[in-house]
């Protein structure tokens, strides 16, 4: 349990620290310094036996959830040194506000990593909310209209989920409180999975509604996702990398906690349904939007949408296969998106506009960054040899298997998002590359600021698990997958 | 099988030196001298397995799926198209390589997008598919396949047409591969074992296998190119360099054609009789459609493609009559219709190969694919043209080449059509056998037009004026193929003897079964219409009769040559644009008139200038393809429309979203309420 | 536990219900407020009274949080909010006054049916209380989309709030009420500051369709 | 029958099908000048106009290829072959077993593919003209036969033509719709692939109706008389082909001596004027007709090759 506080408490005592850290040099070092103190806590995790305590749980659950977290948030710290430091070279953003930056990325990472640590509900919706907070703040960081605007409307529609998933963990409570009695047990996951099945399922259904309206607001499940497409594309590119790869993931995470309670009680409705139901929605919408898109940061944003649909759907449609797909998907996901957004945030810094069409010839004018946006594409798309094709080839065979009915509108709905990706990414990375927004000087010979190695890091990991996914990895998937039902 | 594993394996490092290609000036070399090792390793493998019987060869990789690993096995089938595939590969590699030197030295540093380093992976993603044995890896293998495929396509990438090409290509091969998706996801157990074997075990339920065989069709078919699903093959096709269309077309195809036998025949179990029924009468609408289209285009390359459409067509037609015949216990005659389909597999991969590479040349030497610039080639580059006739010849199926015995053995299975017992399906063949036959005489008519402009005639440009004939290296290309064609074509006996264990894996006998009297030179299979072929006796007899011809002639006959101007209706001068003789739309006229002007909506528009006028009277051409209007242009303004409804959502108001999230919110809650009464 | 405890929970907890029934029928903003302080006020009281009844001394910082926060600073706050930004003192309903009601009346019958097979274990006071706090919270969240004023929207969310507190001092026991109060009045704070400091007015409720469009790069 | 007989027949009919072509030719012309009245030339005359043509010296257009120079050595020794599979005295013949009625389709299609080819070598409007019609007109002949031969080989059992010529002369077929619709459609293919009329007229040189005559304007000299030669051969191989598979009688068969085959030669003789009276008479009837009216004609001989191919399965026996 120490390791878990270490792992929790490093990036508070780093929020702290770099709120006061002048000069953004050393503090873009030190938050990588800090996340990679994170990112060896959490690795450490890997050697212990999973264990349980009051505030925290570690299992098979959250292992690699937190480890992912971890170490998504290095990579994004080290691309974020590059990105500011081009910002700050453009005047966009100053070293006050950077200093906020990199203290409220510090801040996030805590929440985050306490939301998938803490094995009491209240903490982690406390967690949740911090989150939310934490993003806010840098999603308005640049402070113009847009950014406010997304971020007032990112605030005001997470916070009333929020409040809903917090009605759902106070029913929560009293459903579990006449077995279980008063006190923190009764809002303790792992005992909760203790006496679940005692647990009368009419509160347990009703607060798991509210769980998934509140929590699934913060996913993007459609119709509740309205707030993140613009959160991703006026916020800083790194931010829009960790809402994608991490913050979404974590609010899935919540649900699905809830999810096992309620496949551990076994009287309660079968949440499949609900959950499949909002998955395709949100697949098929956001394939749909896809193809008006015109910012870039937009474009990816709703391709985040897509993906959380079908891994909602995964957990909708259940058994060990669909859910197997499913966890994979979250942490293909997760590392896929980020390196697209931070490819695209060194896309957008070398041609200086959002607009995709704006954009192109990455592949000519930055071999390197074009092929791994490329790559990033093609992974995010579904193709092999990446780690999303297996999950989706699991996930559409089992389905087709089971529901025929069903697999259809997951299929098509995959398509419809397929086609517009391949368009938008042909794009980007071909063609002539022009010249950047608003001068006369041609891309190609801009040059490429910070570093690319989080990208292709991120890139081979998700080409190494396309292939080979190491035993532990699928014995912790596998345990998930049976508890998920 | 470790050999077949490492020469893949080989195959992705000589990827790595392409991709240093800037960096390291021999790696042309490197790539296309690795691809054809490797390529000639893995051919010479799969030939000597198949001649030792074909036993199978298996290998489990700890990778892949984790509870199952990746299978991987090469069977008699696989070993066959192994050859396919390889053999393409290597004379891809010879040609390729003299074609990117021939570009290399004209344009300098390349504009177009990497193919040195695509190119190996595509080959390796190829050979992936033949020898999967789980249907993970199969579609791994499959994807990838397509995914480097595209690639190579946009290697032409500021070509204003190649993105669009490139998107279709990949948005359909996507939908291909989610037809196979679905199809192995009704094969597979309910446990997740995706491996053949476990399919093999669990034959579906008649219901579900008739799901599988409507999923295969779209599925593989839409890769192979199968009206109506083949508008991206012609546009995608031509796009890539030469020696990929070549690979493309010639190769790649078969292996969709591998994909659909692999499990119609072997993972399916005992088929229905109306699986080959429709299978068949895809093919039929396939080739007829193809060829028609063919017949439109001016575009060389693009003809070449929807060639290739026509023959998938016949390869389709084939299968359809061994699925009928396996169907109806008559597994002589099955695998007489399946020796067809086979053999035209190899034989397509030799003749378009070797027709796209002849097109590649064209390219390299005038810089052109309108067969309205070209012309007159046959005199520039007089080893090209010969190598093309050859190909032309072969593709139209002229004995004693080797389309004409694919055509031959086809039509033999064909005639054994009274054996069924289904009227439907008797008459039905008999249909396709029309349709079949129709094809191949327009196939004629195609090459004739296109070997006719480009080749022969009098020069339509300054570039086809002035052309070159190309290194050894791409002639050398040409001729391997070239030779096969002959060679296959005149003793055809030897390489169904090869194929024969794929046969006997797939229907369980072989062509050959109960005839006696079986030379090697000759061509006599088992059927109820007994009959026989010699086309190595017809090319000797022809050759005798023209010496004997040859030397009467010129015994009796004056010698003296003359050479003159021929009569152009006044029309004759050095100028290419000033030529008066046909062009390619004229020379499609009437058979755009007989069968275009309804199927395809063809038009001719001609603009003829006043008397007096000295302009010149100029003919246009316009045509629909009925496959666009019918499939793709309603589905593109579907997901537009719907795209443009949905994107309103992007504009709402927070109070908006906000009662989005209220009403999924009640909605959730009443369902909640309703269920629990 | 004794009748009058139990009436007297339920009481206040109806009277808070009615609340929400009474903020979705004012038209001023003025009197909005004051009726949404009228609710902080019962459920203040709620708390107080299940702090005593249940012996919990924990809920009483939670009502008096709810007292100093909801009853008084908020309110006081959207006032002077209210003056100086000069926004509309009349409420220009969405949805029209009556409908609103219907709608009203709807969700809380959708409440009961929801509670109703809630089995007997649970206490009568559980299932009062849920049904209660459901109802509340759905009103808030009607009241936020009903509305197109930010304040009345503002005034929606905290009424949820009151929604949430109302069930959770309800629940017998349970922990880390008063932290995600706190957690929860810091978001109500920010939204608050938001307003304040952004100047955002009727941003709840932009109309002008080009400007959002080309805030958001998607104009042609 | 020994191998060397069947070789010696195999030659003796190659020999023949070359010596009886012109004669043929020449009886048609001979009879169709009678029928309008004229005396008409000799029946010798093509044997004539052969020999003419062999020594005049070869004008070649400046563009043309080698292939323009190969092509009439190709196609006649593609025809001349066919015209030799084709039972006309025996069955018994050295090369029955090499090709099939198939083949020999292939064969004939080979040496118009090589034609067409020429026709647009020399680089005139004339060529392209020819070679298109020509290769439309194939387009739909070659199906059309290919059913042709659909039906006969299922009531037969064979595609090869001895084993047709023996079954037919058995009598165990019968009369049959599907040979009769079998029949018609032959003759409607063999007067198109022979350029008669009405498909098109061996004695024009109009522009707008060539077909044939339009892919082979540049020929002269021996190139000519090889390419028309061929021709002689071709009409007079379709007409053995009908022969042979409608009335084979009179054919020396597997059990039969030297002598039946002599008497074969001369009932082939016989059958030989028959049909070039018939095709006269034809001819004289009938107009030419438009270029694109022989899309519909072609397509309704496919169309009733196709329908006697189905007739098949109705009538008995199959």
């Amino acid at each position: 349990m120490s390791v878990v506080a270490v792992i929790v408490a490093t990036p508070l005592i780093g929020a702290a620290v770099l709120a006061l850290v002048p000069g953004h040099r050393l503090g873009a070092r030190l938050n990588i310094g800090f996340s990679a103190v994170t990112l060896l806590a959490s690795l450490v995790l890997f050697g212990l036996e999973p264990s349980s305590g009051a505030l925290f749980v570690v299992d098979a659950f959250n292992i690699y959830l937190i480890a992912l977290t971890a170490f998504v948030g290095l990579t994004t710290s080290v691309f974020s040194a590059g990105y500011i430091a081009h910002e700050i070279a453009v005047g966009k953003l100053d070293e006050r506000k950077l200093r906020f930056y990199h203290a409220m990325y510090q801040a996030f990472m805590f929440t985050m990593l306490l939301a998938l640590s803490a094995n009491n509900l209240g903490v982690m919706w406390v967690a949740v909310e911090g989150a939310t907070l934490t993003t806010v703040l840098m999603v308005s960081l640049y402070r113009t209209a847009a950014s406010i605007e997304a971020a007032w409307k990112y605030f005001i529609l997470c916070g009333v989920g929020i409040a809903l998933a917090l009605f759902g963990t106070i029913l929560m409570y009293m459903a579990a409180q006449p077995v279980m009695g008063p006190g923190m047990a009764a809002m303790t996951w792992t005992e909760l999975m203790g006496h679940v099945a005692k647990i009368s399922p009419a509160i347990l259904n009703l607060a798991f509604v509210f769980l998934l309206i509140g929590y699934g607001t913060k996913v993007g499940l459609a119709p509740l996702h309205a707030w993140l497409p613009d959160a991703h594309a006026e916020g800083p590119t790194p931010i829009s990398a960790v809402l994608s790869g991490l913050l979404l993931n974590v609010a899935l995470y919540a649900v699905l906690r809830f999810k096992m309670l309620l496949a551990a009680n076994g009287q309660a409705i079968a949440p499949g349904p609900l959950m499949i139901a909002m998955g395709l929605a949100s697949l098929l919408l956001a394939g749909l939007m896809l193809y008006r898109r015109r910012d870039v940061k937009r474009f990816f944003a709703y391709s985040s949408i897509e993906h959380m649909g079908i891994i909602t759907f995964a957990f909708g449609m259940g058994g060990p296969l669909a859910n197997f797909a499913g966890l994979l998907h979250m942490a293909m996901h997760s590392l896929t998106k980020s390196a697209i957004f931070y490819a695209v945030g060194h896309a957008v810094q070398v041609t200086g506009t959002q607009r995709i069409e704006r954009i192109s010839g990455l592949t000519v004018s930055h071999p390197a960054l074009g092929w791994g946006l490329l790559a990033g594409v093609v992974a995010i798309a579904g193709l092999p040899p990446f780690g999303v094709f297996m999950s989706e080839f699991l996930l559409v065979t089992s389905t087709f298997a089971r529901q025929p009915l069903l697999a259809l509108p997951l299929v098509v709905g995959i398509l419809v998002a397929f086609g517009a990706l391949v368009l938008r990414v042909q794009q980007l990375c071909f063609g002539a590359p022009g010249m950047v927004e608003g001068s006369g000087v041609p891309v190609a010979e801009v040059p490429l600021q910070g570093t690319l190695v989080p990208l292709y890091a991120h890139l081979a990991l998700v080409l190494v698990a396309g292939v080979w996914l190491p035993g532990p990895l699928v014995a912790w998937f596998q345990a998930v997958a049976a508890l998920l039902g | 099988m470790g050999l077949v594993v490492s020469a893949i394996a080989f195959l992705f490092a000589v990827a790595v030196v392409g991709a240093a290609a800037k960096r390291l000036p021999q790696a042309p070399t490197v790539v296309y001298g690795g691809t054809a090792a490797a390529c000639a390793l893995i051919a010479l493998w799969a030939a000597l397995r198949l001649a030792g019987g074909g036993a199978d060869a298996d290998l489990v990789l700890p990778v892949g799926l984790p509870w199952i690993q990746a299978h991987l096995r090469a069977d008699a089938l696989s070993a066959v198209f192994l050859i396919v595939v390889n053999l393409g590969g290597i004379t891809a590699s010879l040609f390729g390589w003299g074609y990117e030197r021939a570009h290399h030295e004209s344009h300098g540093a390349s504009q177009d997008g990497p193919v040195l380093p695509l190119y190996p992976l595509f080959l390796a993603g190829m050979n992936m598919v033949l020898i999967a044995a789980d249907a993970f890896t199969f579609l791994l293998s499959w994807e990838f396949m397509s995914l480097a495929s595209w690639l190579l396509v946009l290697s032409t990438h500021r070509d204003p047409e190649t993105p669009k090409a490139a998107h279709l290509y990949l948005l359909m091969a996507s939908f291909g591969t989610a037809c196979l998706l679905l199809a192995f996801g009704v094969l597979a157990t309910a446990h997740g074992d995706y491996s053949f074997a476990a399919i093999r075990a669990h034959a579906p339920a008649a219901g579900a296998a008739a799901l599988v065989v409507a999923l295969i069709l779209l599925g593989a078919g839409s890769k192979a190119g199968l009206v109506p699903l083949h508008v991206w093959l012609p546009l995608a096709h031509p796009a890539a360099p030469s020696h990929v269309s070549a690979l493309m077309s010639g190769v790649m195809t078969k292996v969709a054609v591998y994909a659909m036998i692999r499990v119609l025949f072997d993972l399916l179990g005992e088929p229905e009789w109306w699986w080959g029924g429709v299978t068949m009468g895809f093919g039929a609408l396939t080739a007829v459609m193809g060829v028609l289209y063919a017949l439109m285009q001016d575009d060389v390359k693009r003809l070449l493609a929807y060639s290739t459409v026509e023959n998938i067509g016949a390869i389709v037609i084939a299968l359809g009559l061994a699925l009928v015949f396996k169907a109806a216990h008559t597994p002589v005659i099955a695998a007489l219709a399946l020796a067809a389909a086979l053999l035209h597999v190899v034989n397509h991969s030799l003749f378009k190969s070797l027709l796209f590479f002849a097109a590649g040349a064209m390219l390299t030497a005038t810089g052109s694919r309108d067969l309205n610039r070209l012309g007159g080639l046959i005199h520039r580059m007089p080893t090209t043209a010969v190598l093309a006739l050859i190909g032309a010849a072969a593709i139209s199926a002229l004995p004693p080449l080797n389309g004409f015995v694919g055509e031959w053995l086809l039509f033999q299975a064909i005639l054994n059509a009274p054996a069924l017992s289904e009227w439907s399906l008797k008459i039905e063949i008999a249909v396709v056998g029309a349709a079949l036959a129709l094809a191949t005489a327009l196939a004629g008519a195609c090459f004739v037009r296109l070997y006719g402009i480009a080749f022969l005639g009098r020069p339509r440009s300054r570039a086809a004026a002035e052309a070159v004939e190309v290194g050894r290296a791409m002639r050398l290309g040409m001729a391997v193929p070239a030779v096969l064609c002959v060679v296959l074509g005149v003793l055809p006996t030897p390489l169904i003897r090869l194929f024969e264990p794929a046969l006997r894996l797939l229907v369980e006998a072989g062509p050959f079964d109960g005839r006696a009297y079986q030379p090697w030179f000759w061509l006599a299979p088992t059927s109820a219409i007994g009959n026989s072929y010699n086309g190595l006796i017809m090319l000797v007899v022809i050759a005798l009769l023209s010496v004997v011809l040859v030397l009467g002639i010129h015994r009796k006959a004056s010698d003296r040559v003359r050479w003159s101007i021929p009569w152009g209706c006044g029309f004759d001068g050095p100028d290419p644009a000033a030529v008066t003789q046909y062009t390619a739309s004229s020379f499609g006229q009437p058979i755009r008139r007989a069968f275009g002007s309804t199927v395809f909506r063809a038009r001719d528009h001609v603009d003829m200038p006043a008397p007096g006028d000295t302009r010149p009277a100029r003919l246009s051409v316009t045509w629909t393809d009925p496959a666009w209007v019918v499939v793709v242009e309603p589905l593109a303004r579907a997901v537009g429309w719907l795209a443009e409804k949905a994107n309103r959502l992007q504009f709402l108001t927070i109070r908006r979203y906000l009662t989005l999230i209220f009403l999924a919110l009640v909605v959730l809650l009443v369902m909640v309420a309703v269920t629990q009464r | 536990m004794s009748d009058l405890g139990y009436d007297a929970a339920h009481m206040l907890g109806a009277v808070v219900l009615l609340m929400s029934f009474a903020l979705l029928y004012q038209r001023r903003l003025f009197s909005l407020l004051n009726v949404f302080t009228l609710q902080a006020l019962a459920l203040t009281a709620t708390a107080a009274w299940q702090a005593y009844s249940h012996g919990e001394p924990h809920l009483y910082i939670t009502a008096l949080l709810t007292l100093v926060l909801k009853a008084i600073l908020i309110p006081v706050a959207l006032h002077r909010i209210i003056v100086k930004m000069k926004i509309h003192r009349t409420i220009e309903p969405a949805l029209g006054i009556g409908l609103t009601m219907v709608a009203g009346v709807s969700l809380v019958t959708l409440s009961i049916l929801l509670v109703l097979p809630v089995t007997a274990d649970a206490t009568a006071l559980t299932r009062e209380n849920l049904a209660l706090s459901l109802s509340v919270v759905l009103l808030g969240l009607l009241m936020m989309i009903s509305r197109r004023n930010a304040v009345s929207q503002v005034v929606g969310f905290m009424s949820i709030e009151n929604g949430l507190i109302l069930a959770a001092v309800g629940a017998a026991g349970m922990p880390l009420v008063v932290e995600m109060s706190v957690a929860f009045s810091v978001m109500v704070a920010f939204i608050i500051f938001g307003i304040f400091l952004f100047h955002i007015r009727e941003r709840f409720d932009t109309l002008d369709m080009q400007k959002i469009e080309s805030f958001r790069g998607e104009s042609d | 029958m020994t191998p060397l007989l069947a070789t010696l027949y195999q030659i003796l009919q190659m020999l023949l099908v070359l010596a009886l072509a012109p004669l043929l030719t020449g009886w048609v012309r001979l009879v169709k000048a009678r029928l309008v009245g004229r005396r008409g030339p000799s029946v010798l005359q093509p044997y004539r106009d052969l020999l003419r043509l062999l020594r005049k010296e070869v004008v070649l257009a400046r563009n043309a290829s080698w292939l323009f120079r190969a092509v009439p050595y190709m196609m006649f020794t593609a025809i001349w072959l066919a015209a030799g599979l084709v039972p006309v005295f025996t069955t018994q013949l050295a090369l029955a077993p090499t090709a099939d009625l198939i083949a020999l389709i292939a064969l004939l299609g080979s040496a118009r593919f090589f034609l067409a080819l020429a026709g647009m070598d020399t680089g005139t409007s004339f060529g392209g003209i020819g070679s298109s019609r020509e290769m439309m007109i194939a387009a739909l002949a070659e199906p059309a036969m290919l059913m042709i031969v659909f039906s006969v080989a299922i009531l037969v059992r064979s595609t090869s033509l001895a084993e047709i010529a023996d079954f037919m002369m058995s009598g165990a077929v019968g009369l049959r719709i599907s040979l009769a619709l079998a029949l018609i459609a032959l003759v409607m293919v063999a007067i198109a692939e022979n350029a008669r009329i009405p498909i098109d007229n061996p004695a024009t040189h109009l522009e707008l109706t060539m077909v044939h005559e339009a892919m082979v304007l540049e020929y002269s000299g021996r190139h000519l008389a090889l390419v028309e030669a061929a021709s002689m051969l071709k009409m007079l191989l379709y007409m053995a082909l009908i022969a042979c598979v409608f009335a084979p009688w009179g054919m020396a068969t597997a059990g039969s001596g030297v002598a039946a085959a002599l008497g074969g030669v001369v009932v082939f003789v016989a059958k030989l004027a028959v049909g070039g009276t018939l095709l006269a008479l034809f001819e004289t009837s009938i107009a030419k007709m438009r270029v694109f009216r022989v899309g519909e004609f072609l397509g309704g001989a496919l169309l009733l090759s196709l329908l006697g191919a189905i007739f098949l399965y109705v009538s008995r026996g199959v």
